[in-house]
Parts: C-alpha cells; structure tokens; sequence
C-alpha cells in the first residue's frame, strides 16, 4: 500500500473515535437524542474493509454505524447535524444515530432492527449481477444478528445466487448485556457460516492492517468469482451498548485488557516504527481531526432544525 | 376487447412492463418453473428466462428483503408471496423496512416494488391459509394498497403498481383468478388512490373491494328487485383512500354499507366509517352497517366457513337495516361472549381476593 | 397504599405470579442477567433462577414460537418482547400459531400465554423504534389485548393476564415505566374486558388508552377551566372492547374523542368510531373526532418527533369540534397530498396512452 | 424387536397407504376440500420414528400429517371425518387436512406455515425439561423448512438449551415444484444443521427397519441426555404436492425408480423372507385394514356437520 493510504487509514481511525467521544460527550449534554451506539474501539473494522473498496460498490450497515458511515466519507458535519437531529442532517435529521443514509456515496444505511440490513445487502447484490457490474456490497452487521432467521435466509441464498456481497460480522463479543457464548450454539461466528457453503473467515478486527488485507482478498475474490463470503472480525466496544448502558456485564478487567489491543495507538506505534509516518506527522493529523470533528459540532450546532412542514414530506416518492 | 381471466390479465401486465422496462422482474416461490402456484407467471419464465423471472427458496422475509434492497438501488422487482398468509413472515422488511427507507433517508431513497399476493376465504383451506391482511397494511404510512376485483382492473391497477415509485400491496384473491371479464387489447393504466362506482344508485352506497365486489353487485340486483337502488363503490385503492367518492355519494344517498372480507375489528370497513363520519357525518340518515367477516379464525369445514363469509343475504339484511327497514341487527361474537365470560371470572377473582386478605 | 414506579408495578405482579404459580416463567432478550432492557424483570433471576427466567438469543419467532408451544402443554409463559417493533418478526408465530391453535384444534388446546411489550413514541428513537401496533393485534381473533395506562392498572391488568388462558398481548408504553401511582400491598386483579372511567363528566367524552391517558386526563382539567367538562375513560382492554362503557357514557355526553397514540388507518380509534356508530349513533350530537398519531414513519428530530405525537393542544382542539366550537378541522396527511399526485400521474398516464397508440 | 412390533409397522404402514389412497378417491369426489397433502411413499418416515417413542412422547407435524397422525394411533374413522369436515373430526372439522390435533395422545398438528412447528417443537422441548421429565419430541418438517428463519433460531435454541427435540426432516427431495437443491445452497439436508453443534444424521426413509434403527438410538440417547438431533430421512411422495399439483417438474422415469423402492412392498418382502409373518397373515392384514379404511369413510359420512353454533365456539378459553 501507498505510504498515504496507510497515512489516510489512521486518519480515519481517528477521526471515528474523536467523532464518537465528542458524539457522547453532545449526549450527556443532552444535544442527542435516542439512542446513541458508539463505536469507539471498533475503527480498525469500518475502516480496514471500506478503505479497500472502490466508491461505486455498496456499503450497508446496522445502528452502530457512524465509523462506517465516517469511514465512507460522509461529511462529518453532516453526520453530527443528524444526530442532533438538524435537517442539514444527512437524513435531513429525519433518522437519526442508527438511520444514516448517503445514497450518491453508496452508504445505504443504517438499520435498526438486527439483521434487518442482511437480505437488504442480498438484494443490491442481486442487482449487481442483474446489472452485470462488478461491484461489491459489503454489509456489516452485529454478533447478535447471527441468531436472527433473516441470517440464515440471506446467507443460503447470498450462496446459492453467487450474490457478490461480502457479509462483515462485527464481533464485539455482546449483544447488548449477553455474551455471544451464552446465546450461539456454536461460540465461533464464523462457523456459524460453514452451513451455506461458502468462504467464511475470522480476522482480528483490533487490526486495521489484518482487517484490511482480509477484506483486501475478499473484495479482490468477491468482484472476480461473483461469490459471497462471511468474515468475522473480533473486536470490542469500549463503551456501553449505547448511552444508557451501565455496562455491569462485564469486568473492568476485560475492558483493559482489551484496551491493551486498542487498534488506533497500536497503528500508530506500526505507523513510526516502519518510518511510515513521524510522529510529529500524526501528532498534526490529530490536531487536524480535533479541528473537523469542533467544526462538526459547530456545524450541528448552527444549522436549522427541520421546519414543522418537513414532517410530513418524504413519505412517498 | 378480449375476454380473459383474472390471472391471464395480471399476467399480461406482467408482461407488458417487463417488456416495457428491463428494470422489472418477477421474484418469489415457485412463480418460474411451476409457472405460479396460481399460474399467473404462466410463461413469463419461457419469454424473459431465468435472470428475470426468479425462484426462490421458502423465505419469506429475504424475499420481501431482497425485493427491497435491489429496489433501493434502481430495481423495480415484482415480488410474488404466494399468499398474504406467509408475508406474515415478511412484515419487518415490508413495514419496518421498504415503507420506513424513503422517509428515514430524508428523501434520498425510493423503494418502486410491488408485492403481489392473492388473500381470502373461500376454498376450505383452514385458519392459517385463509386470511385477509389488508389493514394491517393499510395502517403502515409509506405503503400503498390496493385490490383489484375485476380482470380490467387487475391489469390496469397492476400497471399503474408496477409503475409506482412506492412500495405497493397489491391484493389479490383466490377465487377471482378464474374470474372472466373485459380486458382492452391496448395499454391502459389505471390510477391508484381513486375509487370506482360500478354501479350507479341513489338510495344506498354499498362499499367494497377485492371479491365482495361480485357479492355486492348481485346483492345489488336482488335489491333493485325490491325496489332498493344501491350505489356500489368499488374502493380498488385502500390506500389511499378515495374519500371524495365516497363522501359526494353518501350525500346523494344518505345511508352506506361497508361490505368487506376481512375481521372487523380494525379492519378495512371501521376506516371506512370512521373516514365518512369525519367527511360526511351531516349527510347520514343512519348508521353505516358493515357486513364483515366473522370474528373467529378460519374453519375448515365447509358449511362453517361459508357462514363465516359475507354473502348476499348479509349484504341485503345490512341495507334494510341501513334503510331503516325490517333487520336483523349485527351483534358481535365471540366478543360479547368473551364478555360474558370476564364477567364471571371477575366473580371468581372477587372470591379470590376475599381468599387471599385471609 | 405503597407508591411506586409503573415498571415496578408490573415486576411486582410477575414476582406474584410466579410465586403463586409454578408454571409461570419469564422469557426473553436480555430480561435474566441484563434484569430487563426497561428494568420490569429486575431481580426475577435473582429471586427464581436460571431455569424461570430465560434469557434468549435474538431470535423473536424463536421466542414466540417457544412461548406458544410450551403453553400448548401447559406451562405460562410471560414473553418479553424488548419493544413492540422486534414482534413484527415473531407475527407468525403470534398470529398464525397461538391465535389460531385452540381453534384449529377444535378446542383441545389452550395457549396461556402473555406477550408482554413497550410501545410507542417520544423518546426519538427514530421510524423503527417507534411503533405502536395495537391494531394489528386488535385484528385477530384469538387474541387479547390489554394497555396498562397507570401503574396500578399495570399490576393489576398483568396479573390477570398471566391469569387468563389464552394468549394476552399485554401493551406497555417506554415513557410510563418511570411514571409513579398508588399501588396496594394486598393482593388485587383487574377484569379483563372492562373500560375504567378515570374522571367522570357530562359534556363530552374523551376515550383513550395507555400514554395517551395522562395527556387526556391534562387536556380534561384544561378545558374544565374552559367550563367543559370532560369524562375521559381508559380502555384498559382494546381487545375485547367494552362497547358498553363507551355506549353509556356516548349516552350522557352526546359527543366523543379518541385519543390514540397509533396511526390513524385502521387504527384503534378507528373500530371504536365504527363500534359506537352500531351501538350509539342515536346518542351522537356531532361526528366522533379523532387525535392520532400523524400519518407519517416517526422522525427522529426532536421538534418533528413531538409534533407527530397527539399532545393537549391537539386534544382541546378536538373537543372544540366535538362541542361545534371554534377549531382547526382534521386533514389527513400526508394521504391528501399523495391523491394529489396521483392526479397528477394521471395526467401523465393520459400522455402515455396517447403516445402507445401512436 | 418383538415379532408383534415388526408386523404392527407393516400394519401401519399399509394403512396409512391404503387411507390416503381413499383420502384422495374421496377428494376426487369432492366430499374433502381444500388442499390435501398425500403422504404416499413417505410411510416408513412416520412408522420407523413414531412406533419408537412413548405414548407420553410429544409429535408434531407440518401439513403433510395424516401418516403420522395415523402412525401415532389416531382414529382413522376421526382423521377421515376431519377431512370430510365433520364434528366428528379429531379437530371437530375445525382443522381440516393440514390441522389434525389428538392433544390426548400427545399429536400437536398439524401446522400449515412451512418452518412453523420448528419453535412450537422447542418450546414442547423446554417444558419438559422445565418439567424434568425424560419425554421427547419428534418434529417432522419437509426439505422446504430449512430455508425458513424458524428452522435457524429453532435449531440454534434447540442445541444450545439442551432440548429434548428429535428434528426430522422428510426430505422427499421437492418443496412443492422446486428441486431441494435448486433452493439450498447445500444440497444435503442434514449439512444445512450442522453448524448448530448437535447430532446430525441421513437415514434412508424408505426402508423402515432403517429408519426404526435410527429412530431408536436417537430417542434413546435424545431422552438420556436431553440433547437434540437432526436426522433426514430420504423419501419420496409418489402423488403431487397436493392434489391440485399435475407434478410436472418429475419425470415419469424419476417416479417409477422411486416406485422401485416403495417402502411397503420391500418390507413386505423382508417380512415373508425373514419369516417373521406368512404371506397369509399379512395378506389378513391387508384385508383388515381396508376393512378399517372402509368403516373410517363410512363413519365419516355418516357423522353430522358442526352445526352452526360452533363457529363462534373455541376462538377463547
Ligand atoms: C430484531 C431486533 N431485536 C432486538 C433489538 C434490540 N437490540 C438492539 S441492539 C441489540 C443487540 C445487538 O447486538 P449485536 O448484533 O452484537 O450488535 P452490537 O450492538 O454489539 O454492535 C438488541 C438486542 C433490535 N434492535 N432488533
Ligand atoms: C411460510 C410458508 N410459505 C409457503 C407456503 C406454501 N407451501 C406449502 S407447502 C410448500 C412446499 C413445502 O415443501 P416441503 O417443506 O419440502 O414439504 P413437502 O410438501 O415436500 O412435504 C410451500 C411452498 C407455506 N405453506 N408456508
Ligand atoms: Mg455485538
Ligand atoms: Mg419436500
């Protein structure tokens, strides 16, 4: 990879956890409403997988998406207007944290029924190969959804069509407060694939360089062969499932341990020590992060709420 | 004009829109190499092949699912469910999805599908295979539903649903598909949202839609026989629903019978009414009636399930009760024995209590 | 009398039940070790074990489906569906399966059953975390359905619920876990079946349920300041409909509202506006109005979310109809705007035609 | 196996075929509505896993259940009435064909919904380990089910709580016209279950001492550790889908093969070799059963209609 593109996933990676800390700290403020699922601690997913593919292909995820929707270059100022419900929102604040929409860059939300975007992500592939392009969806979804029957009726047909979409589960280890064991006959996610008859895989999803090379092969495979592939990425959420979660379902033990693993200061130390980047170099790039997720806030912050009108336009085309 | 059946002229619109845009296809159970498990795909399958007209596995929700995404980004799927019955599996994609897209993305999306689905009583096929879902949709903002009673309507409302950037219900019922009428040789569409007098009357409104429809006509003539001259409205769109129609002929007829075949309670007729009372309530001489199904699930057997349907003489009793004349006035079972039944146990929790502050 | 919060009300009825009765257990996401996602299940597993009370993947048929079948032999099931929204995916099982087994069995089966679920708006969680399915449920034969509007009314309405045999989908609201009431230390049911009058007046009558019944109860002491006096009656059970209530109020106020928190199409207000058409259209002075929830998904931002939900103004402003004083006319939106394209496409359509027959 | 046992699955067997046979001559004639699911050629399935189990056992079926009600001891003189929609029916001629409940002889249905009887299954499963009794149940469902979502979240339950379930899947290769594997991205059945953790296993269903054996190695092991399984029999159904089905998706060529193998005749042929019974007994036997077949048609039009008060009976308890 190019000295900027590894440059630029760094970025990213920042900008998602600063975007997201300065998004709880707007909760606790009460600017934000609803629900607010982080996704602090899960960059190196978002980032690794949208990083290695083309803008025309697609990109579908759940309620925890604002890394994804970042990592897709959606602006930040816009993604912040929605969570204050601004109508400079990207939804035009009309959706909210979990319902964030970009359609001219292909990011097709932000679903918040679990599991709700996986025959949504067969159906753009289906259009794919109706179309006969050769782009990629990629749709990435929780631990928790591996247990929903929408799962099981995507995959076999993702399988059984060729369907070219690559389904990114995001194990976090939890659904809300239960531990995938507790609830997966089988404690491994990817192998909760290995009865669709198709490419499943599991990558440390703390690594945005394995992520990248996992998704770097999967993308290059999925464009060529036409066939879909399931990857677990193994990852963890520091915070709780959203703002309102105590969290008392896990040890304080846990989360350090696995904020050993924190994929942003990891990168970076790989970033200085193979003379990648300096340090000075992104000690900027922080600043700069700082200066565009402020910018964003402020954006949010002045821009209009959505007039008394708009409530009742955009239910039908 | 050529004489066809109902299912010859849905599948004439299929044809004809798939012909007309590449974007269209046909999606679900058994509705290519089967040719649909009510033959209205016969031959799609042989004229537009396999990438067009698409099999799938028993999954409900994907396929309601994969309708919608593939709508999400320019498709325009013809979604068969084999029977309203199994969307019941595929209503979070429907409701929670493909209604719910365009207004969570501001406006950025449009999800032009179509679900077809044939619904309805008729052919002893039992509680689990018999219903009639219309309101559930019809209460979902974001969907539209319609029902087409006649060959001519089905293939012009077809064409207008496949035409149609929304996600539409598009009703059908088992019993009409051999169903033989009229259907015009060259295109035509027909709009959604606007209702249908199929018969013209100034006495009486009869309201309804899907099969009731030849049920209430020829209620209509045994009435004219007795000198009732009943207006038969054909709503064609439940949703949205045309209230102008009904409202301008309420005021020519001053009473109205809604005549429906799903469960009353919430159902497509206590919209109706609730509807008239808010535009026509000054032009009624008497309540509207409703002639409904009743209110149990399906029996299998045959004389059961023929009671449990409306028909003729319900229709006619609904209207003398309507003009004012000799009826028998519609009580609600099992409701009220429900009632009945709370009402003892409520005795029996009285005892209860005394019991427990001992 | 103790005074507690509506989701402690329910966690002490279910903590009754479940020491009264061995068969009841507690099922669901997150409602064991997580002590529920509103907290109602809060020290259950701590008092009754792993074995009574059940976590799940998340899995809503699953969930449904295991309710019914271990009521088909005999257990009590209490299902937690986290919200309302996630049933959508368990409605077959619901639906098709639990409403329908005594019936299809020809009454051999009973299916004891509660479906217990948060509903409704308000707390911005956007278009699919902000249903309020009632009338879906209302549709079915087979089911009950009860709305718990105060926190005594909660514990006393579950209870009985658990207590029925037949499967109860038992309605809670996210913004009244917190709300606070009197409830007895003794032991106490309430009847399902039965409306409760919660303020008593003659000039008008305000029906409503669950949420709504607070915003009702405010608008009532407003407009008793207006000189107005408001009897306001609380469903409790939506299914069956105590019709006789209502009818005896319509009796002495002449004029009614419904007050609901769903949308409006077949919602319902809807079958309560048909019912008291059948039972008191001789009563009425003016048409019965209806306050719903705005016909659109629900929007997340704030000012839009609150605009979308029935609040006093809309409610006084009901009334002001009902009483033929001054007041804003009910529209329906956006449908109005939908017939307004459509007449437009209509045109459109002619345009085409013309062009296919050139 | 005792002789008594060997013979009475021969007995079973022929007259569930000898039944439906009559259910479809009286369907011809129009005294049975709806659809009618024939069970022709399947007969070993039911016979082999029902003469396994207990009285006190559970049985739960799809809509292709009168074998197995019949295999369970049901009247055939109330199965037939049910059919004909009389009040005489097991189900009071509420049910019809797809909906034959005997909760007394622990028959559950009879479920129309492809995949639907798979949760009722577990929760029959739970209750009896709630119970702490060693009961099981048998859950039949077609090839069709295992695209469903319920199969998913059931199966996944199932393996995970430990429940006492045998999941059996008749695997008559078609979901009314469609090849299983034109659906499945798997084309074996048993496969498609095994990434749940449990006991998978293919059975030939036409031989029923085959099935039998299965049958009772997994109630034995099923009832000592109370750990589901998934067992696909392999069969065949000689008629259509439903009587309505003209069944041109099969060739001429594929049935006759299928014939070669019908599970009766083999059987009959391993009884007489095996001297287990004389071709007179079991000629007897044939004789008896149409006997029986004869009376259930008799008994079924003879029996009264519901009359029209129990429309509105049995919707509450
Ligand atoms: C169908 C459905 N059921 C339940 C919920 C409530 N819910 C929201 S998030 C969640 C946990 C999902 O966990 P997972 O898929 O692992 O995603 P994560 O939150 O860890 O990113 C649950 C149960 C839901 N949104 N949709
Ligand atoms: C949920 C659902 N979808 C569709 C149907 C319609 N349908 C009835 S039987 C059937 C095929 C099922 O095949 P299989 O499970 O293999 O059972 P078999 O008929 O072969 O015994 C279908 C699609 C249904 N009853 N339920
Ligand atoms: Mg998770
Ligand atoms: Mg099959």
């Amino acid at each position: 990879m190019e000295k900027n593109e590894l440059i630029d996933m760094y970025r990213q990676m920042v900008l998602i956890r600063k975007f997201e800390d300065s998004a709880g700290e707007m909760y606790k403020r009460g600017k934000i409403g609803g629900f607010l699922h982080l996704y602090i601690g899960q960059e190196a997913v978002a980032v690794g997988f949208i990083s290695a593919i083309r803008p025309d292909d697609y990109v579908i995820g759940a309620y925890r998406e604002h890394g994804q929707a970042l990592a897709r270059g959606m602006e930040p100022g816009r993604v912040m207007a929605e969570l204050f419900g601004k109508r400079t929102g990207v939804s035009k604040g009309k959706g909210g944290s979990m319902h964030m929409f970009d359609v001219e860059k292909h990011f097709m939300g932000g679903h918040g029924i679990v599991g709700g975007g996986m025959p949504l992500a067969a159906g753009m592939g289906f259009a794919i190969n109706y179309r006969e392009t050769d782009q990629v969806v990629i749709c990435f979804f929780g631990d928790g959804a591996v247990n929903e029957g929408a799962f099981h009726e995507s995959l076999n047909i993702a399988s059984l069509w060729r369907l070219p979409v690559i389904y990114v589960c995001e194990n976090n280890l939890y659904g809300m407060g239960t531990a995938f064991e507790r609830v997966s006959s089988i404690p491994q996610a990817f192998r909760r694939a290995q009865c669709y008859d198709m490419e499943v895989e599991s990558v440390d999803g703390m690594d945005v360089l394995a992520v990248r090379e996992a998704a770097d092969r999967a993308v290059r495979l999925t464009r060529r062969d036409r066939t879909p592939r399931f990857i677990e990425a193994i990852t963890y959420r520091y915070r709780g499932h959203s703002m309102a979660d105590p969290g008392a379902y896990r040890t304080k033990e846990e989360i350090r341990e696995w904020e050993q693993r924190d994929p942003i200061p990891k990168y970076r130390h790989y970033l200085i020590d193979q003379h990648i980047a300096t340090e000075q170099e992104l000690n900027d790039i922080d600043s700069e992060i700082d200066k565009i997720v402020e910018d964003a806030v402020q954006f949010a912050e002045e821009s209009p709420e959505p007039a008394p009108e708009e409530l009742f336009e955009d239910v039908y085309a | 004009m050529a004489v066809m059946m109902y299912r010859q002229a849905l599948n004439q619109a299929l044809r004809e829109e798939m012909r007309r845009d590449p974007n269209v296809f046909v999606i679900g159970e058994e509705v290519a190499l089967y040719q649909g498990a009510y033959r209205v795909t016969e031959g799609l399958l042989q004229e537009f092949g396999e990438k067009r007209v698409v099999d799938t596995p028993i999954s409900e929700e994907a396929i309601a699912g994969i309708g919608t995404g593939s709508a999400m980004v320019g498709l325009r799927p013809v979604v068969e469910m084999m029977t309203i019955n199994f969307a019941i599996l595929a209503m979070d994609q429907i409701v929670n999805h493909a209604a719910k897209l365009r207004y969570m993305s501001g406006g950025q999306l449009k999800i032009p599908m179509v679900i077809r689905a044939p619904q309805g009583a008729g052919m002893q096929l039992g509680a689990q295979h018999s219903q009639n879902l219309e309101s559930w949709f019809m209460h979902v903002p974001g969907l539209k539903v319609i029902a087409a009673s006649t060959p001519y309507d089905a293939k012009g409302l077809l064409k207008s649903a496949i035409r149609d950037d929304n996600p539409v219900i598009f009703l059908e019922h088992e019993l009409l598909y051999t169903m033989k009428g009229e259907v015009p040789e060259e295109e035509y569409t027909i709009p959604i949202g606007k209702a249908d007098i199929k018969r013209e009357g100034k006495d009486v409104t009869i309201i309804t839609y899907l099969r009731m429809l030849s049920v209430a006509l020829s209620a209509a003539n045994a009435l004219s026989a007795e000198g009732i001259d009943a207006e038969v409205i054909d709503l064609r769109s439940l949703r949205p629903l045309d209230i102008d129609t009904l409202t301008e002929s309420l005021r020519k007829t001053h009473r109205a019978v809604v005549v429906e075949e799903d469960w009353p309670t919430c159902g497509a007729g206590a919209e109706v009414m609730a509807r008239l009372q808010e535009t026509a309530f000054d032009y009624f001489d008497s309540p509207i009636y409703r002639v409904t199904l009743e209110d149990v699930p399906m029996p299998y057997s045959k004389n059961l399930e023929k009671s449990a349907i409306p028909d003729e003489a319900k229709i006619i009793n609904a209207v003398h009760c309507a003009m004012g004349q000799r009826c028998q006035l519609p009580i609600r079972r099992p409701t009220e024995e429900i009632m009945q039944v709370e009402a003892k146990e409520e005795e029996e929790v009285e005892e209860q209590e005394e019991i427990s502050r001992q």
